[in-house]
Formats: structure tokens, C-alpha cells, sequence
């Protein structure tokens, strides 16, 4: 059982990677941001088997902090985007 | 080959690319990415040395793991002011370019010395 | 029973990992971002809602399941938010 | 394991105080209102230098090392604390400085009466304690991982005390200061991290004890020294210096120069002389000891070629740092007992305590004459010299001690050091010893000629000069010359715990 | 197939290494960063450091990665700043950085005969803790000076940060989340998202005695929460004059020090806890710093005041 899982790791370990390969052509850096989404779902994929696979200690808290602070760094991404275009009025003090 | 012998290699490795990025890049913001990968190349050291003081029905000798998490806090802070002074440094650029509108308070910062 | 549970895992994890691939080889074939956030970020879900569904058996207790199914949950939800973000800020 | 080897004495609860009463002050500074932050100095630096002078008490009355062992939890597990004749040393001279750059700032860092908080006032207060915290955790630090935080606590106060200002270039400056100091750091961790693989330990005496020369160690040596001297600043990895301490305030510079950077070299001299005495090869020592010379000479021509004072004297630092660093070829032998070598140890701290006091004094004295000019380019310095006699005086004075004239403290340092290289037949550093006393002579005789000159008309002041701040660099001017003409057979504390 | 799988991870973190510093925009940079802080936890999994696995994955990629990507954000005019150096100069800094790899790659393969670790040590003297966890142990008992210390550091991190306001806006807010127009999916996720968050926190905190966690683990959770919530614009970053915030700010470090200096009068000294009490003690000290630790880091993060309040 445990190389199965260890097998399905490995897979999704290498669309994680390729899919990366294919976000390195792109210049754009919402394309990249979904790389980020790629490797948070995948990695969460990759741990939890990772974990089962070779019994490790519970790994299932790991799994939980990266999904609750998967989404977060693509709002700090989209936030900071906006910011930057309604820079003008940040100087002005409220 | 073992698997902790194979991280100190990823952590060598990683150690001299954040080594590189420091030296090479012109950005400060870059220079502080490759400082945050420099480090956590010397975390992954300590890891690498924590795994292999497995003992005692532990899987990796705690002392370094805790090391780690001091360290992993400090480097954080470190890079919170180290940003802050970037975003400083590019903003009184901006105010003493002539374009941009002028800040009083420029005047009013010289009073020490 | 514990074979049939080994069969249910291996069947609903392999499953898993093909939507994961599936999703990387929309990734690479799609033409614009949002299509590719389609294939990505619902292939990859599915996938992850897949493989936790595998290893259900393996958590050792009602807490572990619990917490297995509150992280394909939490990431469905970042998910969704986290496509709707980036399509907007593309647009 | 030896574990039951170190345990607390009697006075060691005076080592936490040391560390810790800061850090009570740093807390407090947060949550009461900007105008009791002064008040509040007044109560934590008079107790610091109390509990100071009890430690300087308790460790020459011992005649051996106070320990601490934190929580009870020894070595390697724990933590210790350790107080060594050194340790006490800077802990004295630290708390000295430290006091009178608080007298010295009392003016400069008030906050209005009535007002609202301000924000440099609160920023420059926290900063002094963590200065101080910090050092007093590195002298008396004995676990490499320790010594790591107190390295980042003084850091992160140094790096917002050079931009204090808030003007441009002292930014620019505190970003580079920082860079380098935050590799220093990663460096000297990762050298942390190889000794812990290989030994199993982090604390000193532990390490001293298992530790022996093998090429791992040689590394990690070398990284954590390499690390530790870009935060000492020392050639060639001193660019960050000048403009970081030119830039500071007046009293932030003093503490930046006269303390910051000797945290660090403590902690160089803690790797060299106590975790690994086996490891200081000659051609290591040989090699940091021509890095100083380096420093010497290329540090005092630069400072020759300075057009602005507080870069002047900032290149000084630069200059006298070299001369500390002359410690690794001529006090090799001292864990093997070579009498020369004890010559060399004290001459080094003697040159340490000496140029602390002398550059704290110097800087404050240009910064007043900064204030009163409202520039301090040195051209156009003429006659300030006769409006500001104290000024002058104490700049005069620490002067002297810089370039190594009798009676001073930098004489006794230098005086000392030759008669180490010619002991040792190391003659070479003896050249450059010389030298960098003639160089620095030509630096501080350019400026004291232009304080002293009589032009045809005198600037006019531009802002009026308290006396009790002139008193305050005076005050230290008068230390380093004071060491000069203390019995040399009083420094045999120097070698406590050795 | 273990070790396969290791290979993979490990060729991955190198190859995204080298792109995060070879990558011509910054903004994509840093985005590489999180990505390789994500991969990186895994790697701690792998090496069976879940405590740090866990930081890891807060720390290291959450919220530096947010700190990071606002910068790089708003530092998008700026980008040619500086030229790269000349082909020369990058062909010898990567020599001697190869160096230096090889020296290091040469330390791991030279390792001593028996590895020397202080586990069975830290194991054996977890009983006088009270604490099932020994990364725990060694944070909270057997080192709890560094720990303590590192609170100060992080306080001074913020102190710096702050004085690099202007004078003006002393005691102001900062700008964090100030001039963000409403998005109702920002709004939606910043009010579903922290309540789940502040259980995770507390759970995190509360398991660190006996499981992976902790008082880091669990202040970065809070801190991300609050974070998210300044971000959407739902509630303003407070004044850092807030005498709310300054309390808040020191609560963790002064009762960690004041059971410290208790311990002189209850324990056998200084950061010493009373075999009886001591896991109760470490689990309130643990309450507090998380507290402060969040707020710290969220305001690390949220950058110096800008907006002037009015009083």
C-alpha cells in the first residue's frame, strides 16, 4: 500500500512540476500566481500521501495551515495590484 | 545515500544560490528574496542535522527543530524591516524627484543632528 | 473488509491523481488565463477532494477524518476565492 | 555527558539582572506615554550601572567566573550564563557609555512638554535599552545559538538608530548596514549549525572541552568569523560603515561606534580564544591579523581624505577597529601560557575600552559642534574651537588617545602592542603600528588646527550649546585618558576565568 | 520509492531556487518564493520536523509572502532600478558561491560516526516539563531565554519599523487596507475565513504542549486573520498609538519574563517553573504570546503609520 501511495505522490509530484514548467513561459504574473494555487492543492495532495505513505508523525495539521493560508497570498497579490493603481491617492491623509 | 543526506545537498545548494542572489541582484527587493532563500537554506542545514540525531523515539533530535523556529521568526522580522526600509528609501526618491508633489514634512525631519 | 478498504483507496486515489494530471495538461494546452484557471483549479480540487476521500480509512480515528475533510473544505473555499480574484484582476 | 560540571554561583542572579532590566525597560517604554520614556531612563540606566559595578564587584572579589545556569537546565540542554573577567569589562564600560550618552541625549531626545508622543524621541530610548540588553547578553552569553539572538537584538537596535534622521542617505545607509549585517548573521548560523553537528552542543566551555581541529570545524570557524567580521566592520568588509555612522545622531553614533561594533569582535574573540583554542593556527591569526593592519592604514588615509567630520571619524573606527584585531597573532599562546601573549590580551582591551571611550566622546563632541554650526564640513570648521572650549577639550583629549600620545589609554594600548611584537618577534606589525599612530596623528592635528585656528571673523553659533552635554563628552574624553594612567597591574582581572 | 520521492522534492526546490533568482520581474519572484515556501514545508515533513513544518508553512510562505508581494507591488515603477552586474563580476561571484556550496556539500558527507544529538537528553528531562512535546520543552523550559529574547527582537523589528514613518504621522495608522475599494468576494472571504482561522489558533496553541504546534504556529494564524481583514478593507488597521495595541504588544513577553523572575521565588531560579505547575504556567505563557505574537507580526507586516488620525 504505502509505495502505491508513495507512487500517486511521485505523479502528482511531477504534474506539479510540469505544470510549473509550463508557467515559466508565461510573462504574465497572474500566470504565476496560479502556480501558487497549483502547488498549494497539489502540495496538499502530496503531503497528506506523503504522511500515510510512510507513516509519519500526524501531518494532517500541516495540511489544514497550508489550506486555511492557501488563498491568502493571492489576495495579498490581487490586493496589492489594486493598490498599486490607486496609488494616487495615497498620499493624501484621511 | 539516505534521504538527510540528500536535503544537506539541496541545502548546500540552496545556501550557494541565495549566496549568488545577494551578490548579484540590483534590486534591493531581490537582494532580500535571495537573503530569505540564503536562510532557509541554513535552516534546512539544521534540519538536516536534527534528522540525523533521530533518537530516543524521536524522529528528528528537537533542539534544532527549535533553533529553526527561532530562526525562521527572526529572519521574518528581519525581512519586515528590511522591506519597510526599501519601501522608504523609494518613497523619499519619489518625494525628491521634482515631478512628484513636495511633503512638508521633508523640512521638518532635519531638527537633530 | 480490509482488502475491499485497500481497493477503495487505491481506486479513489488513482482517481485523484488523474484529475491532478488532468488538470496540469489543461494547464499546458489552454490559450488564455481564465480557461486555464478552469482546468486548473476544478481538476486540482477534485483531485484533492479524491485523495482525501482515499485516505479516509488511514486517519486513525473520527478527528483525523475530520480534519482531512476540513482541508479539502478550506481549500474549496480558497479556491473558489482565489479564482474569482485572479479572473477579476485579469479582466 | 558531563552535566553536573556547571552550576549557578553565588552571584549569578546578577547576570540575568544584567540582561534582563533593559529588556524590563524596553516593555515599559511601549505602554507608557512618550514623556515617561525619559523618566523611565532615568530609573533603568543609574540601577544598570549599579548592577553592573555589582558584577565588576562580585567576579574581581571571586576571583573566578559567576555563572548562571537559566532555569536550572545545564549545558548542553540549557543555557548558561557565564561572567568572565572580560565579560565584566565590557559590561562596565558598556554601562558607562551607555549612561553618559544618556546624559548626552537628554536634551537632544525630549519630548515637548504637553505635546503629543513624538516619534523620535520614543524610538531613540527603546533603542538604548535594547543597545544595552543586547551587549550585556553577548558578554555574557555562552551558547553560540544565544549569542545569535543577542547578535540580531543588536542589530535590529543598531540599523533604526542610523535612520533615525529619516533623511535620505541615512536610509540608504541603514539598508546597507542591514544587508550586511543580516548575511553576517545567516553566515555565522550556518557555522553554528555545522558545530552542532558535529559536537552535539552549542555552549562554549562544552565545546572547548570536546571540540578538536578537523577540517568541519576549521568551516565552520571560518564561516562564523567571516560572518561576525562583517558586522565588525572590518576591512574589506567595512563599506557599510561610514555612512551608517556618520549618519546616525550624535549620541547614536557614539553608542554605533564605540559599542555596536565591539559586540560583535567579543564574540569573534569568544570563538577564537574559548570554544576552539586549538583551532587558531598561525596563518589564521597571521591572516586577521594583516586584515587589521589593512584596516589600519587604508582606514586612517581615508579618513585623512574626508571633507565632512562625522565621516572622518567614522573612517577613525574603521582604522582603530584593525589595531583590536592584532589580539589573534600576538595572545595566540595565551591558552598554552606564553607570558608575552598576556601582554598582547591586555593591550587589546586596553585599546577596546580606550577607543570605546575616546570615539563615543569624539562623536558627541562633532555632533555638537554639528549643532552649533548647523554643518560639520571641516574646512570651514575655523575657530569654533574658542566658542566651544569643553567641545574642544574633549575632542582634543580623545584625540590624543586616538593617535596613541602618553598619558592616554591608546598610548598604554599601543605602547603595549609593540612591546608584545617586538616580545614575539613579529616585528612587521610593529611597522604598521607606528604608522597608523602617525596617520592618525595627521587626521586629528588637520581638525584640531581648524577648531583652533583664528580666522578674521568666528561663525557665529547657530544654535546654543548646553553645557551639561559638553560636560558629558568630556567626561568620557577624560576616561580614555584616565585608563592610560591606571596601574597596569589592576588589569589582572582581564584574565578571570582563563 | 521513499527516496525517489525525495529526489523529486529536492530537484524541485533547487530548480525553483534558482528561477526565484534568475527571474527577470520581481513580482514573479517573489511569487516563486511562496511557491518554494509551500514546497519547503513539505521538505520539514520530510525530515520529520512537523513543528517546523508548520512555521514553515505560516511563516514562510503566508505571511512573508504577503509582505513581500505588497512591496513588490508597489515597487513596480522602480524595476530597472540598478543594472545588473557585468558578465565577469556574475561568473566569478558564482564561482565562489559554487565554492562554498561544494565546502558545504563536502560537511554533510563527512558526517561523524555516530551523529551527536541532545534528543535523549531532552526526552528525558520532558517529565520535569509537564510538556508531551520536546520541540516545545526545548522552546519554553530548556531555552526559554533564547525565546524570550526573540520576543524582544521581534518588538524591536516593530519599533524599527514604525520609526520609519515620517514624524508626522507618529502615533498614526498605517496605511494597510486604507484605500482598497469594496470587492464583495475579498469582503465575503475576510468574514468566512478568520472566524475558522481563530479556532485553528486556538487549537494550534493549545495542542503545542503535546502536539506539533505552538505559540509561533498559532500568532501567525491570528496575524494572518487579522491580516486578511485589514486587507479587505472590512476593519482599519488601529493607530499604533492604541494603548489597546501597546498592551496587547507586550502582554506575552512581560508574563513570560515575569514567570521568569517568579521563578526565582517558586522554582529553582530564573525561567525555572515548579515541577507541579510548570506545564499550566508554560500553557498560559503560551496563550499570551500567541496573542502578542499575532499582533505583532500583523502589524510587522501591515508597515509603518501613514494616515495621521484625526483626534
Amino acid at each position: 500500500m504505502s509505495s502505491f501511495l508513495l507512487v500517486s505522490a511521485v505523479l502528482v509530484l511531477a504534474s506539479i512540476a510540469i505544470g510549473l514548467v509550463r508557467i515559466l513561459y508565461s510573462r504574465q504574473a497572474a500566470d504565476c500566481m496560479m502556480a501558487a494555487q497549483l502547488v498549494g492543492t497539489g502540495g496538499i495532495a502530496v503531503l497528506l500521501l506523503v504522511a500515510v505513505a510512510t507513516e509519519t508523525a500526524p501531518t494532517g495539521d500541516v495540511a489544514l495551515m497550508l489550506a486555511l493560508l492557501a488563498a491568502f497570498a493571492s489576495v495579498a497579490f490581487v490586493g496589492g495590484m489594486r493598490g498599486t493603481g490607486s496609488k494616487a491617492t495615497e498620499g493624501a491623509d484621511k | 545515500m539516505n534521504s538527510a543526506t540528500l536535503f544537506g545537498f539541496c541545502s548546500a545548494a540552496i545556501v550557494g544560490l541565495g549566496l549568488f542572489g545577494l551578490i548579484v541582484s540590483p534590486h534591493p527587493l531581490r537582494r532580500i528574496l535571495a537573503f530569505n532563500l540564503l536562510g532557509s537554506g541554513v535552516f534546512l542545514f539544521f534540519g538536516v542535522v536534527a534528522r540525523r540525531g533521530a533518537a530516543a523515539g524521536l524522529g528528528a533530535d528537537p533542539v534544532p527543530q527549535a533553533l529553526v523556529i527561532t530562526g525562521i521568526v527572526v529572519a521574518f522580522s528581519a525581512t519586515a524591516l528590511a522591506v519597510a526600509l526599501v519601501l522608504r528609501l523609494f518613497a523619499l526618491t519619489d518625494e525628491a524627484a521634482p515631478t512628484s508633489e513636495a511633503d512638508p514634512k521633508a523640512g521638518a525631519e532635519g531638527g537633530h543632528s | 473488509m480490509s482488502g475491499l478498504l485497500h481497493a477503495f483507496t487505491i481506486l479513489a486515489v488513482s482517481a485523484g491523481v488523474v484529475f491532478f494530471i488532468a488538470g496540469t495538461v489543461g494547464l499546458v494546452r489552454f490559450p488564455d488565463v481564465p480557461t486555464r484557471l478552469h482546468a486548473l483549479t476544478k481538476a486540482d480540487n477534485v483531485g484533492l477532494g479524491l485523495v482525501v476521500l482515499g485516505l479516509l480509512p488511514y486517519t486513525g480515528g473520527l478527528l483525523g477524518a475530520l480534519k482531512l475533510v476540513s482541508v479539502w473544505l478550506l481549500t474549496l473555499l480558497s479556491g473558489a476565492i482565489v479564482t474569482q480574484l485572479i479572473a477579476r484582476a485579469v479582466r | 555527558m558531563s552535566t553536573a560540571s556547571v552550576a549557578t554561583t553565588s552571584s549569578g542572579y546578577l547576570l540575568v539582572l544584567a540582561v534582563m532590566w533593559p529588556v524590563i525597560g524596553i516593555l515599559l517604554s511601549f505602554v507608557v506615554s512618550g514623556r515617561q520614556i525619559e523618566r523611565l531612563a532615568w530609573i533603568v540606566l543609574p540601577v544598570g550601572l549599579v548592577i553592573a559595578g555589582a558584577t565588576l564587584i562580585a567576579v574581581t572579589q571571586a576571583g573566578q567566573s559567576q555563572i548562571y545556569v537559566v532555569g536550572n537546565w545545564a549545558p548542553p540542554l540549557g543555557i548558561a550564563l557565564r561572567a568572565d573577567g572580560i565579560s565584566v569589562a565590557m559590561m562596565m564600560a558598556t554601562a558607562i557609555v551607555i549612561c553618559v550618552t544618556g546624559v548626552f541625549a537628554h536634551g537632544e531626545f525630549s519630548q515637548p512638554p504637553g505635546g503629543p508622543e513624538e516619534r523620535a524621541p520614543v524610538v531613540f530610548w527603546v533603542l538604548l535599552f535594547a543597545i544595552w540588553s543586547a551587549l550585556n547578553a553577548l558578554v555574557l552569553g555562552s551558547d553560540l545559538f544565544n549569542l545569535y539572538v543577542a547578535l540580531e537584538l543588536l542589530t535590529f537596535a543598531a540599523v533604526p538608530l542610523v535612520c533615525l534622521k529619516g533623511k535620505k542617505e541615512t536610509v540608504e545607509a541603514a539598508l546597507r548596514y542591514m544587508l550586511f549585517a543580516l548575511i553576517g548573521s545567516v553566515l555565522y548560523l550556518l557555522g553554528a549549525a555545522m558545530i552542532y553537528g558535529a559536537y552535539g552542543t552549542l555552549d562554549i566551555r562544552l565545546l572547548s572541552e570536546r571540540g578538536h581541529a578537523e577540517p568541519a570545524t576549521l568551516i565552520a570557524a571560518s564561516l562564523m568569523t567571516i560572518g561576525l567580521l562583517a558586522k565588525t566592520a572590518l576591512v574589506p568588509l567595512h563599506l557599510w560603515l561610514p555612512p551608517a555612522h556618520a549618519g546616525a545622531p550624535a549620541p547614536g553614533s557614539a553608542m554605533l561606534s564605540a559599542l555596536v561594533v565591539k559586540g560583535s569582535f567579543f564574540v569573534i574573540i569568544r570563538i577564537w580564544f574559548d570554544a576552539m583554542p586549538d583551532l587558531l593556527s598561525f596563518r589564521a591569526a597571521q591572516l586577521l591579523g594583516a586584515l587589521g593592519a589593512a584596516a589600519i592604514l587604508l582606514g586612517s588615509v581615508l579618513a585623512l581624505r574626508q571633507q565632512r567630520l562625522k565621516l572622518l571619524i567614522a573612517y577613525s573606527t574603521i582604522a582603530q577597529i584593525g589595531y583590536l584585531f592584532f589580539v589573534f597573532p600576538l595572545a595566540a599562546g595565551l591558552a598554552t601560557g606564553v607570558a608575552w601573549s598576556g601582554i598582547a590580551w591586555t593591550a587589546s582591551w586596553l585599546q577596546l575600552f580606550s577607543h570605546a571611550f575616546a570615539k563615543a566622546a569624539m562623536f558627541m563632541a562633532a555632533g555638537l559642534i554639528a549643532e552649533a554650526l548647523g554643518h560639520d564640513r571641516i574646512a570651514e570648521l575655523g575657530g569654533i574651537g574658542r566658542k566651544l572650549p569643553i567641545t574642544m577639550l574633549a575632542f582634543a583629549l580623545s584625540g590624543l588617545s586616538l593617535v596613541g600620545v602618553p598619558p592616554s589609554g591608546g598610548f598604554s594600548a599601543k605602547w603595549l602592542l609593540l612591546l608584545a611584537t617586538v616580545m614575539e618577534g613579529q616585528w612587521w606589525w610593529a611597522v604598521v603600528i607606528v604608522l597608523g599612530g602617525l596617520l592618525a596623528g595627521g587626521y586629528i592635528f588637520m581638525v584640531l588646527g581648524r577648531l583652533l585656528a583664528s580666522p578674521t571673523e568666528v561663525p557665529a553659533l547657530q544654535a546654543p550649546v548646553s553645557r551639561w552635554r559638553e560636560c558629558a563628552a568630556l567626561s568620557l574624553a577624560i576616561c580614555a585618558v584616565l585608563l592610560g594612567i591606571w596601574p597596569l597591574q589592576s588589569s589582572d582581572f582581564l584574565f578571570i576565568g582563563r | 520509492m521513499a527516496l525517489v520521492f525525495d529526489i523529486g522534492i529536492v530537484s524541485l526546490l533547487i530548480a525553483i531556487g534558482a528561477w526565484m533568482i534568475m527571474a527577470r520581474d520581481t513580482l514573479v519572484a517573489v511569487i516563486i518564493f511562496v511557491v518554494y515556501g509551500l514546497l519547503m514545508s513539505i521538505a520539514w515533513v520530510r525530515l520529520s520536523a512537523v513543528d517546523v513544518a508548520l512555521t514553515e508553512a505560516a511563516i514562510g510562505s503566508g505571511i512573508t509572502g504577503m509582505l513581500l508581494l505588497s512591496a513588490a507591488a508597489r515597487l513596480r515603477q522602480t524595476e530597472g532600478a540598478g543594472a545588473r552586474p557585468s558578465f565577469p563580476v556574475c561568473v566569478a561571484a558564482g564561482s565562489l558561491c559554487a565554492l562554498i556550496s561544494a565546502g558545504l556539500a563536502g560537511v554533510v558527507l563527512l558526517p561523524a560516526d555516530v551523529a551527536p544529538t541532545l534528543a535523549p537528553l531532552a526526552v528525558a528531562n520532558l517529565a520535569d516539563t509537564g510538556l508531551e512535546n520536546p520541540v516545545a520543552g526545548v522552546l519554553f523550559a530548556y531555552r526559554a531565554l533564547d525565546t524570550l529574547l526573540e520576543k524582544v527582537v521581534l518588538l524591536l523589528a516593530l519599533l524599527g519599523v514604525w520609526s520609519l514613518g515620517s514624524d508626522r504621522a507618529w502615533g498614526g495608522a498605517p496605511a494597510l487596507g486604507a484605500y482598497v475599494p469594496p470587492n464583495d468576494i475579498l469582503v465575503f472571504f475576510a468574514q468566512v475565513l478568520p472566524p475558522i482561522g481563530i479556532v485553528f489558533a486556538a487549537y494550534m496553541t493549545w495542542t503545542g504542549a503535546s502536539h506539533p504546534g505552538g505559540a509561533f504556529q498559532g500568532g501567525t494564524v491570528l496575524a494572518v486573520m487579522w491580516l486578511l481583514v485589514m486587507m479587505a478593507g472590512v476593519a482599519r488597521a488601529p493607530p499604533i498609538s492604541s494603548t489597546k495595541v501597546r498592551w496587547l504588544l507586550v502582554a506575552g513577553p512581560a508574563l513570560f519574563l515575569a514567570v521568569g523572575f517568579l521563578g526565582f521565588v517558586i522554582a529553582a531560579g530564573f525561567l525555572a517553573y515548579p515541577v507541579d505547575y510548570a506545564k499550566a504556567l508554560i500553557v498560559l505563557i503560551e496563550i499570551a504570546l500567541a496573542l502578542s505574537i499575532g499582533v505583532t507580526l500583523a502589524l510587522l507586516a501591515a508597515g509603518p503609520p501613514e494616515r495621521t488620525l484625526q483626534p
